[in-house]
Order: C-alpha cells, then structure tokens, then sequence
C-alpha cells in the first residue's frame, strides 16, 4: 500500500538535471550537448519546432532511449536509467505525445499493468480501482475506471494517462504535447490539474507548439532548435516574440487584412443527418452554406458532431438524410471518387492514420488519390516522369523539408506531413476544402505557413469549412464562425462579431439569443 | 535359376521409394526383400544395395533415377507407380541398365524394362474367408486411406472372400483420406468397433492405428496386408497377406546374368509365392478355419477361385 | 439406419470426438498464449512431432509415461526457446521461422525415429481412468469421464488458461505485450520477456499435444504422425478469437464433425468418402461465416517490437 | 540512406542512385545463415558416421556440379517462382496466404483435366489454354478466402489451411473417380494417377536429357511482369498502399476489400499456375503428392527474396538448388533423408534470424556517414 500523498510530499524529488546530453540517430544528431534541469514544484516548458529534440530528450529521462553522452542527476546522485522500469523507480513518469494505452482493456487495468498486485499473480483490480478513485479526487482527474480505453474520448485517454503516471508516485512527470489534441475546455481542466500537481510538490515536464499555453502554464522555459538549447529563460520574463525568434530565428508576420467579398455559394448543406460510430445519430440536420472565397470555420468542443460531419462531406459516411452540393451539383450520393471529381478537398483530423502512408515515399503519397488519373497514368500504367516533375514542384512550393522524393514518410516530421497532404489536397484547385485540425501537433512556424497556404486557397475562391478546436485559429482565419453543438448548428456569427466568450457559451449549448444579448 | 553363385561379379542394386523403409508395409516389403536376398548372395560383396526412400516428388525421383543408371548400377528399382513416367524418359537413354518399376504392368515395350505388381485382392480373399470363419457378431470393419491401388483391391478381395462364406455378414469401409493420419484412422478403427465389428483389418502405414485401436479393445481380431504386423499385436494379428520381392529379385540378377535385361511383367501371386499368408504364430487359429484358409489359397493357386480386383 | 439414432451412436461420437480434441485442445491453448502475446507459431505442427517422437522413445526403453511426458515438455521447451530467440530476439518474420520450424520438426523426428527405433512399435500407454462416481453416470459416464489422464488434462487446461489470461497480472502483462508492446514496455515490462516466457508455453504445451498421441491417443510413433494437426490447431486459435473457451469450441467443432463424418461411413451413408472427409474443414469456415466473428486479432501480432519504431 | 542524402545537399530530389551494397547486404546476410545450418548438419552428418566434407561436396557439386544438377535446380526454382510471386503479391496487401498448396493442387488439376478433355487440339492451342485454365482454378481457390476475409473478416490463414485439406480431398475424388488412369482400372492396379496427357501439350525441354522445361522462362518473365505490376501500374500501387494504410487507402477513395480479395486470388493463380506447369512441364500426368510441398517452401522463397519480385529469381534458385543438392547428397553418404528436411529447416529459421543484422548493419553505416560530414 502506497503512502498518502501528503507522506511523500517531503521525498519527492528536489531537483533533476540533464548533463551535455547527446543522442545520435541514424544520420540524425536529435541532442547535442543538451543540459536541462527541473525543480520541485515547478512547471519547465520544453519548445521547439517539429523534430528540434524534445521529444528524444525527455524519452532519454524516462529511460526509452539511453544518451550516447552525458548524464542523468537527480538530488545530486547520477543515475543511468536503462529502460522505463528504472526511471519509474526513480520517481519519473511521462505522459507520452502518441498516448501508451492498451485500447482493448479497462481504465483500471491499463493502470495496474506492470504493477506488483497485493494479491500475486492474482490481479487486485479492486483495491486498484479504490486508489484510482481516490486520486482522481486529490488531483481532480475525472477518469471512469470500469471503461474501456477504445471508449474513451482523447482527453479522458490523457487523464488516465496521467492517473497511470501519479499511481506509480511519480514526483517528476513530463508531459509530451499534451495539449496537442485537447479541446479549449480539456486544457483547461488540464492546466488546473496540473496546478493542483505543482501544490503537490510535483515537477513537470511541459512540452507544447502553443505559446500562449507556454506563457499561462510555465515557471520556465527551454527552446530547442535543431538538438541545440538556444536558451532558458524565466517565463515572466520573456515575450511570446523573442521565443518565437528564438524558436524560428525570425519573428512570424501576421495574416494580412482581408480583401475580396465572398463569392456565390459553392458547398451547401441542407438537413444532413448521419449516425455515428456508436449506432446514434450524430448529426440532426445540419444546414451551412460556405461561399467561394470563404472560410467558414466550425467551432465546438469535440464529440459534438465535427468528424461526422466532415466525414459525411468526404464521402466516407453516408448521409441518412438531407443533400450536399457542391455548386449546381448534388454528390449527396457520390463516390468518395466522384466528390474529388466534382472538386471537393479533404484533410483529415488524424492525419498519421486516414492521411497518409507512413512507409510510403513523399512522392508515393503525393499521388495516394490522383495516381489512378491523367497525367499521372497511361491505362494502368503510372507515368514517373510526370509524377517526378510535379511532385518536385509540389515540394519546392510549399518548401517541405525533405532529403529526397523517395524518403519514407515517416521520417518526415508531423509539421512537413501536414504540409504535404495540403499540397496533394490543394494543387487540385478544389471548389471546397474540408479541414479538420489542420495545425493540430504542428509547430508554429509551420502553422504559420499553413495558415497562409489556407487564406491563399481563400483568395483562390475555394469555399472553406475550417473544423479546428483551436478557438484563436478559427478566429484569426475566419470569415464566418458556426458553432455546433449536439449535432445541430447552434449559431453562426460574423468575424469579429463574437467575444471568445460568446462562442465558448455557445460551444456550451447556450443558444445564439441568449449568449449574444443574454 | 535360383540364386547366381558366388563366382559372379558383384552385382549393384538402387532403389527409389515413396514412404520410409520402415513403414510396415510397401515400401519395407521391398526393403526386407533385398536385404534377405543380399543375405543369401552372401553379402555385401556380391550385392551392393543403394536406396532412396521418403521420395514422392517426381523431378527428384528421375533426377535419382538418373544419378544411379549413370553411376553403373545394374539394376535401378522404381519402387513406387509414381516412378513411371521418368522410368519411361531415362530408360531409353541406358540400354546397359536394368529398369523395374511397380506396382504397375506396363514395361512400355522396352527391352531393359520390368514392370511388377501384386495381386493383393488374392490375399485379401483369404482373409476374408478367415475372418467371416472367426467373426461372431457378423460385423467386420474395414479401415483404409484412400480408395486406390492395392488398398483398394486388397479390400475388394477381402469382401469377396467374406462373401463367399456368408454374404449375410456386415462389412463396414472407412476411408481417412489420408495414407499418415493414424490419430483419425485410431478413431475410424473405434467407430467399427463401436458399431459392433469384431475384426478390422485395412491397408496403409496408418492402420498401425487401427491395430492400436484392436489392442485397446482387447477381443478385436486384425488382419494385416504388405507386411507381417504380427508383431504390432501379437495375439491378436490373425494372419498377414505378405508381399514377398525375393524370389523376383532373385529372377531378375539370374536373368541379368544370363543377359536378358527386362521387357516381362512380374506379377506377385499366391502361386508363384510372391505373396504369402503369414499366419501368426502367437494366435492359436481354430483347425477348421486355417483348413478354410488353407483351402482358398489352394483354390486360387489352381485356378479354382478367381477373384476379381 | 435405426441404429443411426441409438443412444449408443451418440456416446460413441461424443467419445471419439473428445479423444480426437485433446491434441488440438493442448496445442491450441498454448498456441492461443503464444499469439495473445503477439507471436504467431506456425511450427506447432513440428514441436508436436518431435515431442511425440521424445515421449514415445522415452515410454518405449523406459516404460515410465510421466517421465514421456517430462520428455515431450523438455523438447517443447527447447524448440520454444529456439523459435522465440529466432522470432523475438532476431525479429524474424514469424512466418518463415514457424516453417522453418515446422520442417526441422518433421525432419528430424522421422531421423531419430528411424536410427533409434527402426520401425514401427507400439507400447502400453496411458489407460483410461474411470472417475468414481461421475464415471457411474448412466449416459454420459462412461463418454466423459472415462478417458485416459492426458485426456482428463487437455480439459483442465482450457479453465486454466482463462483464469491465467483474464485473473492474473501475467495474463495482464501477456495481453498487453500483444496489443501495444510500446505501452507495455513504457510501463517498464520487459515485452521480450514476456513474449518468449508465451512462446515457450505454447511450445510446451504443443509437445504435450504430440505426447497425447504418442502415448494416449494411438500409443506409437510413425513418420509424420501428427499428419498436419498443428497446422489446424493453429487455425482453431483464430476460430476460437484468441478466448480459451473459443478455441475449445473450435476444437470441438472441428472434431465432432469429424467424428460424424466416420460414422456415417460406417454406417454406409451414400456419399464419397473423400466428401465426407471434407465435412470438419467445410463446416469450420462455414461457421465463422455465419457467426460472424469479428474478434480483432491481437494488435501487435506478428509485429516484432523495437523500441521508438512507434 | 535518404538521410544521408539529406545531409549534403537538402533540395535536391533526385532519386538516390539504386544502392549496390545493399543488394549485396540482403544476400550475403542470407547467405551466413544457410552456412550456419549447414554446419550444424555437418555435426549430425558426423554422430551418423558419414563424412561431412564429402556430404557437401556431393551437395555443392549436385546442385552445380553438372548439367543435369544445375537443370534440376532450375526445375526445382520454377515453382517455387510461382507460388513465391503469388505469396508476394498477397503480401504486399498485408494478406498472408498459406494455401498455396490447396491452389497448387487445383491448377494441377484443372491442367490435368483439360487437355486429356480437349486432346485433339494443336500444342500452339493446347499449351496456353491449359495454363490459364491453371491460373482460374488456383485463383478461383485464392479468391474464396480473399473474398471471405474482405466481405466477412474471416482470417486468411485459418481458411487457406482449410482449403488446403479439401483441396487434398478433391483431389483423392478425382483421382480415383473420373480422372483415374483407365489403363490402370483395365489392369486391376487402380493405381491413384491419371492418364499419360496428349504429347503436345508437354512443355518444351531447354536441354535434351533433362527436365528443364520451357516453364521455368515463363516463371522468369512472369517475375519481372510482376515487378512492373506492383510498382508500375495503378493496381500495383493501391494493393500496396491496401498492405500498408488501409485506413488512409479508404480516405483516397481505393476501394480496400477489392483490392485484398484481388491480391488473394492472384496469390492463388499464380500457385494454381505452379500446379499446372508442374503437370505439363514435368509429370505429363497428375499424381499424388503433386505439390510436394511448394506450397510452404514457395513462402520461404518469398521472404528470402524479401518479398520482392525480381530478389525472388536469385532466391528460389539458392532454395531449388539447396533442395536438389541435398538429395544429392543423401544418395552420396547414404544418410536417411529425413535429415535432409531437418537440415533445410534451420537453414530456413537461421535465414530469417538474419533479416535482423542486415538492418542493424544498414543502420550502422548510416551513422558512419553522418559522423563522418560532422567532422
Ligand atoms: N526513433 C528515431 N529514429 C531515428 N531518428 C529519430 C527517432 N526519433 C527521432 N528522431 C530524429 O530526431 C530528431 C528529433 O526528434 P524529436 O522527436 O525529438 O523531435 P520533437 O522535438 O519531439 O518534434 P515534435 O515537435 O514534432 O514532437 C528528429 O529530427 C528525428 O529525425
Ligand atoms: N523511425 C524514425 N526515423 C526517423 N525519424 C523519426 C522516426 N520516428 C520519428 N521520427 C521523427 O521524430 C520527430 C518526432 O516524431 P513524432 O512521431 O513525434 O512526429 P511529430 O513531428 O511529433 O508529429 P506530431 O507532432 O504530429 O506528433 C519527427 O521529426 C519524426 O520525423
Ligand atoms: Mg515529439
Ligand atoms: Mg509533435
């Protein structure tokens, strides 16, 4: 039986430092000479841009990968962590970017895995699901023990998560991306659990792309470019530009001022009604009308009907009721084909999964739709010189940062993943663009660019359904913002026209009426 | 002529086989066979015997083949009907070498080629007549592979010797589909028993499962085919139908000698004592079923009793 | 035909159809821990031979079946050990190593079989035991509890392995290697270790089933004398969905059909032979057709686990 | 090796040049491997008292040592050619396909039955209507658990292992029912073959006295069709694309089921393909046992040649020349050949326990490179 928290308030670790740490990987230097340190209750903000090195760094603290130099200190002592086992006995936990959960088992099991039972080899998953109980109420993590994984929503996965790493008393927790894919209000839960965690003498690890969360959350903060510290400072003490400068090495320009009025309708939803995963229906009659020329962004805290919807435009659910057109022309019955055909674009929420192949070449995946079309093929056969040529202007117009045509995905990094699948989608000139999450786990530099590449598309005339739960994105890009809520559209308000308050109501289920003039 | 003296150069035997040289049944009947008689030629000097056994795959079969005509070997036995159409190809191409291959009857009119087979419906014959003599539940059970070759003619000269002293008796047919799956041919075997036979008998390497399945029930008679299977059960094993190659073997070294190299068939019968009854020593056969037993043999040496594959 | 209906009929199907289960019950069960894990064995069928071979060589000069059995678990260790080393350690494709595997199996129990033993023997191995009273049942008696012990054996097994995977933390550990080996390994288990202690399991446990052949089921050993019934074990784990109860159904299925199937050749119904030989493998796929079974295959299976490869 | 590329001159996107020394690594790795086994069979060869250097020697030289052993191997790497594209293919669609034997089994059979039906035609006529009449029947054997596993999610390998068996029982049907050698049934031998087929439908012999047949040039030209069908044509492309992201494949509008179902049934054409060559080219009858196991040994052809079609040549041709070199030498030392089969099985574990070291070593020199522009 553990001690209450409380007891080992006055043995959690004091302080953990990071010597000159180097880690190699094949043709990569992840971290060189990175030295980093972490005190008792306080919160150290890692940042970075896609593949700087934070991740690698803090998977050497947690003993997943050993340095090739340096050295681990904590409260004077080196240690050498050769694998999670001997971090965890240490009093380290980490909260990983890509969740390590076991989908297929309970809450309460995921968080007894790998845990001395009181009762061996038989399982104790009762007394487990009592400390489960008691914790979340010490740290305020909602989390239902008897659920299984798979049925959890992202935010309740991070929570368990978190729960595996505080069960294991673990004193220092490092936290990759948590935010990553958080809705407004997860974060905000999240942050203040993590307060309540900072009382309790706990050190975190705080990794994120988003400064403002940096700026809220953070004592202080690091920035990694290209495996070197460019510096640490106290975060009251900095500014989100000269982080921003020390992250990129230059400042960031802001999306200029709008020209050109919106076009004629060009994507139109009438009653559209879809079940979900669960067998429900998840959508109760949508109505929206993007116009050429606009981006329409969706607002709503997850769950509320967003992947549905966006899924249904794609062709990958079928509408049970209602009408989609694009222009003139109905593709409520389309093929997936027949949509793209008929001009529509779609970039998906998860990106690794539905958006591209990971172990195929950039150049392979640039093609995963328009292989099977002219020019690209002659009959079946696939034409490279063709293919070559336009993926070689592809890469070089949105700048992706990649060794060669034939490197695998996967050694691409999320930001210039991201970025290929807007080139695949958007050098087919859509009529109407669907994006779900489009910067979600991107660094800002890339946002930055990505953001630009969408207005592009905006003055191009492409119609634009922007789905993101990043209120200040869908706000800076915005013409018009629709909220959903439940399945149904609860309001549409004109840019600028609604405090982050208003919508936040409305996200809430508060109808327009009353969140405007209530 | 009997066995060539001594005197002779030494002669050189290959042979190629489809199952294991142990395997209770065809391909050891041939392997017994040349053992005894390099026995009787006194050993190793005068008679050198290569094999190959565990060989169905046909290119490996007439790459052996092949390898031991080109290596000198005098006589290249086939020992298996698959062999045949690589017999057929390589023959021609050394006219010096004796070729025999069986069970079949067809030397393709080729001077150095022997075709040999056995009519095991004979053996068969007698005992069925034995075992419709001994059976008191009037049920005997019938375990094979697969319907084919002397599996299935041994069967049909089983059924008929049954027949021929009581058609009234009950004789049940299983088939595994499968010449190695002892564990279903055990269970095949129990199913007869079950169903109230009290003989069993069968051919294939994988009725040593249904001898198993005999053994365990204790007053359930087996007959045996190929090879004697006293030993499997030795005070329940009737009688085996014995395949007995020495004396061809012995005609075919004689012949050589006397320089005929193949172009006849052999045809292992009860009366040129290719094929035998074993009786089981260790079995005490009531008088008047082995003069029943005796009586057949007889009648199909003398032609009296035909029985029809 | 009447006899067809006979009470006695049944019991005999029942009988043979619970002798015929044993072997695939053993290898099944332990393959079913080998693939929860996230190891597929495809040389099951080879771990059998060889063992089946060990444990009737050792029954045959010693007379002592416990110590046959001993045999059969120790060789089935070994092969386990070799197949994990291959499999886990090396990271081969467990497709190939399983064959390969399976071929070193054959060949080398039909090897020492013919060195060893020459030809084909039989010994007296184990008899049935009657259970008391349950024994005594009229009916069922005599058709459930009337069997030898490795019989008896392959039975208990399916209660135990449930309990091992679903109420210990080593079943815990075991599913979690095989549905996300990062997230185990992020918790500090050592996912090797885990998968070769299933590997080796599974591999016992298939000598085992080779034993109850060779020193239950038929008492003898023979060239190939499992004759491709690993091979069906190992689709009987897919059929039952990774669940020991699942894959006792299976086997059950698989081998009542079979059962029937001699039956009804017996008894002279009038179809081919080879038709009814085809029934047990017909009737199993059709059944997962219609139950339609949609039991996820254990995440990582047959995906060797390298850390930061996630 | 991108990586590298990366380091000195970012932009540029030319392909990097095709890299020798990797070839070189996924065979020399192999290759240890086959050495490894071989000389724990020397250590068997020993306790049974026969001389292991002659042993391998009579192997080397039966498997090279001559015309007859080279065309023995060759004949041997014809079908395992075959089935190991067909293994490929279902591979490359994350479809495994144990039932290579089963579709062997039917395109040997449909081969078989066809030209003994249509015996009058010409050769020009006979031989290729024979061969796709191989091809249907193994794929139409290939696309029933391709179609069970796209439509009802029923697992390939415990429905191609099925298959298998009942193929083996269709066969043992067939043989001793309408396609049983009539001459046989007229002699009383009811022997488990079929008629002699019509002369011409034989494939060509490349080399009098010898089995070598025309067959084994098709297998080739088939290898490198197949290599151009995965990574040239459009169908190529989404059946790999099925293997590796079904997900995102459904996103791009590839139609996943189809494409899982298509790879299956060409796995088992390509097998059925096997079977029929087998038959015309080398039996010129159907026998029991047809498949002698290609079914299994074409997989480890497959994955010695990773997967891929053209390193499949090089590798069914080590593996056919391993198989006709061993018999060879059970017949020089005399040893059972079960050792044989024991032997080749740790050849085949100790080659797929080298895919490791080819990656670590591969991984290696990458290092070394960056390393080496670092300073
Ligand atoms: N397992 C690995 N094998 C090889 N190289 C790796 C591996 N993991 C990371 N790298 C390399 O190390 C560099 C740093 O990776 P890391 O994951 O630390 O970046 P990051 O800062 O976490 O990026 P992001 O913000 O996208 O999470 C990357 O450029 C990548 O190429
Ligand atoms: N096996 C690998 N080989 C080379 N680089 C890798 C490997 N695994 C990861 N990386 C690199 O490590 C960095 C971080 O990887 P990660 O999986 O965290 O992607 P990411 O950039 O964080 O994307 P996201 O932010 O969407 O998670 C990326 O630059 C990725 O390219
Ligand atoms: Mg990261
Ligand atoms: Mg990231």
């Amino acid at each position: 039986m553990k001690p209450k928290i409380q007891d080992i308030k006055s043995q959690r670790i004091q302080h953990v430092e990071m010597r000159d740490i180097v880690k190699r990987f094949p043709g990569v230097l992840a971290n060189s000479k990175v030295s980093f340190d972490v005190r008792a209750g306080e919160i150290h903000a890692l940042l970075g841009e896609n593949g700087a090195g934070k991740s690698t760094l803090m998977r050497q603290l947690y003993g997943l990968y050993q340095p090739d130099e340096g050295e681990i200190v904590i409260d004077g002592k080196p240690y050498v962590f050769r694998s999670p086992a001997d971090a965890i006995r240490a009093g380290i936990g980490m909260i990983h970017q890509h969740f390590m959960l076991v989908p297929t088992l309970t809450v309460t099991q995921n968080v007894a895995l790998g845990l001395r039972s009181s009762r061996e080899p038989l399982l104790d998953l009762d007394k487990v699901t009592r400390r489960i109980q008691g914790l979340s109420e010490a740290y305020g993590l909602k989390v239902d023990p008897h659920a299984f994984v798979w049925q959890l929503s992202v935010g309740e996965q991070q929570r368990v998560e978190i729960m595996k790493a505080l069960y294991r008393g673990a004193s220092l927790i490092i936290l990759d991306e948590p935010t990553a894919v958080l809705t407004p209000q997860e974060v905000k839960d999240l942050f203040a659990t993590l307060r309540r965690m900072v009382q309790e003498g706990h050190s975190l690890v705080f990794i994120s792309h988003k400064l403002h969360e940096v700026m809220d959350i953070s004592d202080r903060v690091t920035v990694l470019r290209d495996g070197k510290v460019i510096g640490t400072r106290p975060t009251h003490k900095v500014t989100r530009g000269e982080l921003v400068k020390m992250m990129v090495g230059r400042e960031l320009k802001e999306p200029e001022p709008r020209s050109l009025k919106p076009g004629p309708a060009a994507l139109k939803i009438e009653g559209l009604k879809t079940v979900g995963d669960r067998g429900t229906e998840a959508l109760h009659g949508i109505y929206l009308e993007i116009h050429s020329g606009e981006i329409l962004g969706l607002a709503g805290v997850s769950g509320n009907g967003q992947r549905e919807l966006a899924e249904c435009l794609a062709g990958m659910r079928k509408a049970t009721a209602g009408r989609i057109a694009i222009g003139e022309s109905d593709i409520t019955t389309f093929t997936l084909n027949q949509r793209i055909d008929s001009g529509m674009a779609y970039i998906p929420e998860e990106r690794m999964r539905d958006g591209a192949i990971r172990e195929f070449s950039v150049e392979e995946n640039i093609y995963l739709h328009d292989h099977s079309f002219a020019p690209y093929t002659h009959g079946i056969f696939l034409d490279f010189s063709q293919m070559a040529s336009h993926a070689i202007d592809l890469v070089n117009e949105y700048a992706l940062k990649t060794p060669s045509l034939d490197t695998p995905l996967k050694n691409l990094s999320g930001g210039n993943i991201q970025k290929l699948i807007m080139a695949r989608e958007l050098s087919r000139h859509p009529k109407a663009l669907i994006a779900a999450q489009p910067t979600r786990g991107v660094d800002i530099g890339a946002t930055e660019y990505i953001h630009q590449r969408l207005l592009a598309q905006r003055e191009a005339g492409t119609a634009i359904l922007l789905i993101s739960e990043d209120l200040d994105e869908i706000r800076t890009l915005s013409d018009r913002i629709a909220i959903i809520y439940e399945g149904r559209i609860v309001g549409v308000v004109q840019r600028g026209q609604a405090t982050i308050e208003q919508i936040g109501l409305m996200m809430a289920g508060v109808s327009m009426k009353e969140a405007m003039h209530g | 002529p009997a066995a060539a003296p001594a005197a002779q150069k030494q002669i050189k035997i290959a042979v190629i086989m489809p199952s294991a040289t142990n395997d209770m049944a065809f391909s050891q009947s041939m392997w017994s066979a040349l053992q005894s008689v390099q026995k009787d030629m006194g050993g190793e000097s005068a008679l050198q015997i290569a094999y190959t056994d565990n060989l169905f795959n046909v290119p490996d079969a007439a790459a052996a083949i092949r390898d031991y005509a080109s290596k000198g070997f005098d006589i290249v036995i086939a020992h298996g009907s698959q062999y045949g159409s690589s017999v057929q190809d390589i023959a021609p191409d050394f006219p010096n070498t004796t070729f025999a291959w069986g069970t079949d009857v067809n030397t393709f009119g080729m001077k150095n080629v022997y075709a040999y087979t056995a009519a095991a419906e004979q053996g068969g014959y007698v005992n069925g007549v034995l075992a419709a003599k001994l059976t008191k539940s009037k049920i005997i059970g019938v375990t094979g592979p697969v319907e084919v070759g002397d599996a299935k003619t041994y069967i049909d000269g089983f059924v008929q010797g049954v027949a021929s002293v009581d058609p009234t008796i009950k004789v049940n047919k299983t088939w595994t589909g499968s010449f190695s799956d002892v564990a279903l041919m055990t269970a095949a075997a129990k199913t007869h028993i079950q169903a109230g036979a009290d003989i069993l008998t069968g051919s294939s390497q994988s009725v040593v499962g249904s001898i198993g399945a005999a053994k365990d029930a204790g007053n359930v008679l087996w007959f045996g085919t190929q090879a004697d299977q006293a030993s499997l059960a030795p005070n329940l094993v009737v009688a085996s139908q014995v395949y007995d190659w020495t004396a061809m073997l012995k005609d075919m070294i004689a012949k050589r000698q006397a320089g005929t190299l193949g172009g006849t068939v052999y045809t292992l019968t009860l009366s040129n004592g290719g094929l035998k009854i074993a009786y089981n020593p260790g079995y005490n056969l009531p008088a008047d079923v082995k003069a029943a037993g005796d009586a057949a043999i007889k009648g199909i040496q003398d032609g009296s009793i035909t029985v029809n594959p | 035909m009447k006899d067809v209906i006979s009470l006695g009929v049944l019991g005999g199907i029942l009988t043979s159809m619970i002798r015929l289960a044993t072997p695939f019950l053993y290898a099944a069960i332990g393959e079913t821990f080998a693939q929860t894990s996230g190891v597929v064995n495809l040389g099951v069928d080879g771990i059998m031979l060889l063992s089946a071979y060990g444990a009737f060589y050792v029954a045959l000069n010693t007379g002592n079946l416990w110590l046959a059995l001993l045999t059969a678990a120790a060789i089935g260790l070994l092969m386990g050990l070799l197949m994990s080393f291959i499999s886990v350690t090396l990271k081969a494709e467990q497709g190939i190593s399983g064959i390969g595997l399976y071929m070193f199996g054959l060949g080398m129990s039909s090897l020492l079989f013919k060195i060893t033993i020459g030809t084909v023997k039989t010994i007296d191995g184990f008899q049935p035991v009657r259970i008391p009273l349950l024994g005594d049942i009229p009916g069922i008696g005599p058709i459930l509890f009337d069997h030898s012990l490795p019989v008896y054996g392959a039975f208990l097994l399916v209660p135990i392995a449930w309990w091992v995977l679903d109420k210990t933390t080593l079943g815990l550990k075991i599913k979690s290697v095989g549905q996300n080996p990062a997230a185990a390994d992020s918790l500090g288990i050592n996912v090797d270790r885990i998968r070769y202690f299933s590997v080796c399991l599974g591999a016992v446990l298939a000598g085992l089933a080779g034993a109850s052949l060779s020193t239950a089921l038929v008492d003898l050993f023979q060239d190939n004398l499992t004759a491709g019934q690993g091979f069906i074990a190992v689709a009987l784990v897919y059929f039952g969905g990774w669940n020991p109860w699942g894959v006792m159904g299976g086997a059950f299925l698989f081998s009542i059909v079979n059962s029937i199937q001699l039956w009804m050749q017996v008894i002279g119904v009038k179809i081919p032979s080879d038709v009814a030989v085809m029934l047990p493998y017909l009737l199993t796929i059709a059944a997962l057709m219609i139950t339609v079974n949609r039991v996820r295959q254990p995440a990582a299976l047959n995906k060797p686990f390298e850390r930061g490869e996630s | 090796m991108q990586i590298k590329k990366a380091a000195n001159k970012p932009l540029s996107l030319r392909r990097p040049a095709f890299d020798w020394s990797n070839v070189v690594l996924h065979f020399l790795l192999p290759l240890a491997g086959v050495l490894a086994a071989l000389l724990i069979g020397a250590v068997m060869l020993i306790i049974l008292k026969a001389d292991p250097i002659a042993a391998y020697a009579a192997m080397v030289n039966g498997a090279v040592g001559s015309v007859s052993g080279i065309t023995q191997s060759l004949v041997k790497a014809t079908p395992l050619l075959l089935v190991g594209l067909g293994i490929c293919i279902a591979f490359r669609a994350n479809v495994i396909n144990i039932g290579g034997e089963g579709q062997i089994i039917l395109g040997a059979l449909a081969a078989t039955w066809f030209p003994l039906t249509f015996n009058t035609w010409p050769g020009w006529l006979l031989i290729p209507s024979t061969l796709i009449v191989g091809f249907v029947a193994g794929a139409i054997w290939g696309f029933v658990p391709g179609i069970l596993k796209a439509r009802l999610q029923v697992n390939e390998i415990l429905s191609t292992i099925m298959m298998n068996s009942i193929a083996q029982q269709l066969m043992n049907l067939l043989l001793r029912g309408p396609l049983m050698d009539p001459s046989g049934i007229a002699a009383g031998t009811y022997l488990a073959q079929s008629a002699r087929l019509p002369v011409q439908v034989w494939l060509p012999r490349l080399v009098p006295q010898t089995l070598l047949h025309a067959g084994a040039i098709l297998a080739v030209v088939l290898a490198v069709l197949v290599y151009f069908f995965l990574w040239r044509t459009t169908i190529g492309y989404r059946i790999r694309a099925v293997g590796l992201n079904p997900d995102a494949s459904r996103y791009s509008g590839i139609n996943v089921p189809f494409y899982q179902a298509l790879s299956m049934t060409l796995a088992g054409g390509f097998a059925g393909l096997a079977g029929a060559i087998e038959v015309i080219g080398v039996q010129h009858r159907l026998l029991e046992g047809v498949t002698s196991g290609y079914g299994f040994t074409g997989i480890v052809a497959a994955l010695l040649g990773s997967l891929h079609p053209l390193g499949l040549i090089p590798a069914s041709i080590l593996f056919g020349g391993l198989l006709v070199g061993a018999a060879q030498m059970q017949r020089a030392v005399q040893v059972p050949s079960s050792l044989i089969d024991a032997i080749l099985g740790l050849v085949v574990l100790f080659v797929s326990g080298s895919a490791l070291w080819s990656r670590r070593w591969a991984a290696r020199r990458n290092m070394g490179t960056e390393e080496e522009e670092k300073s």
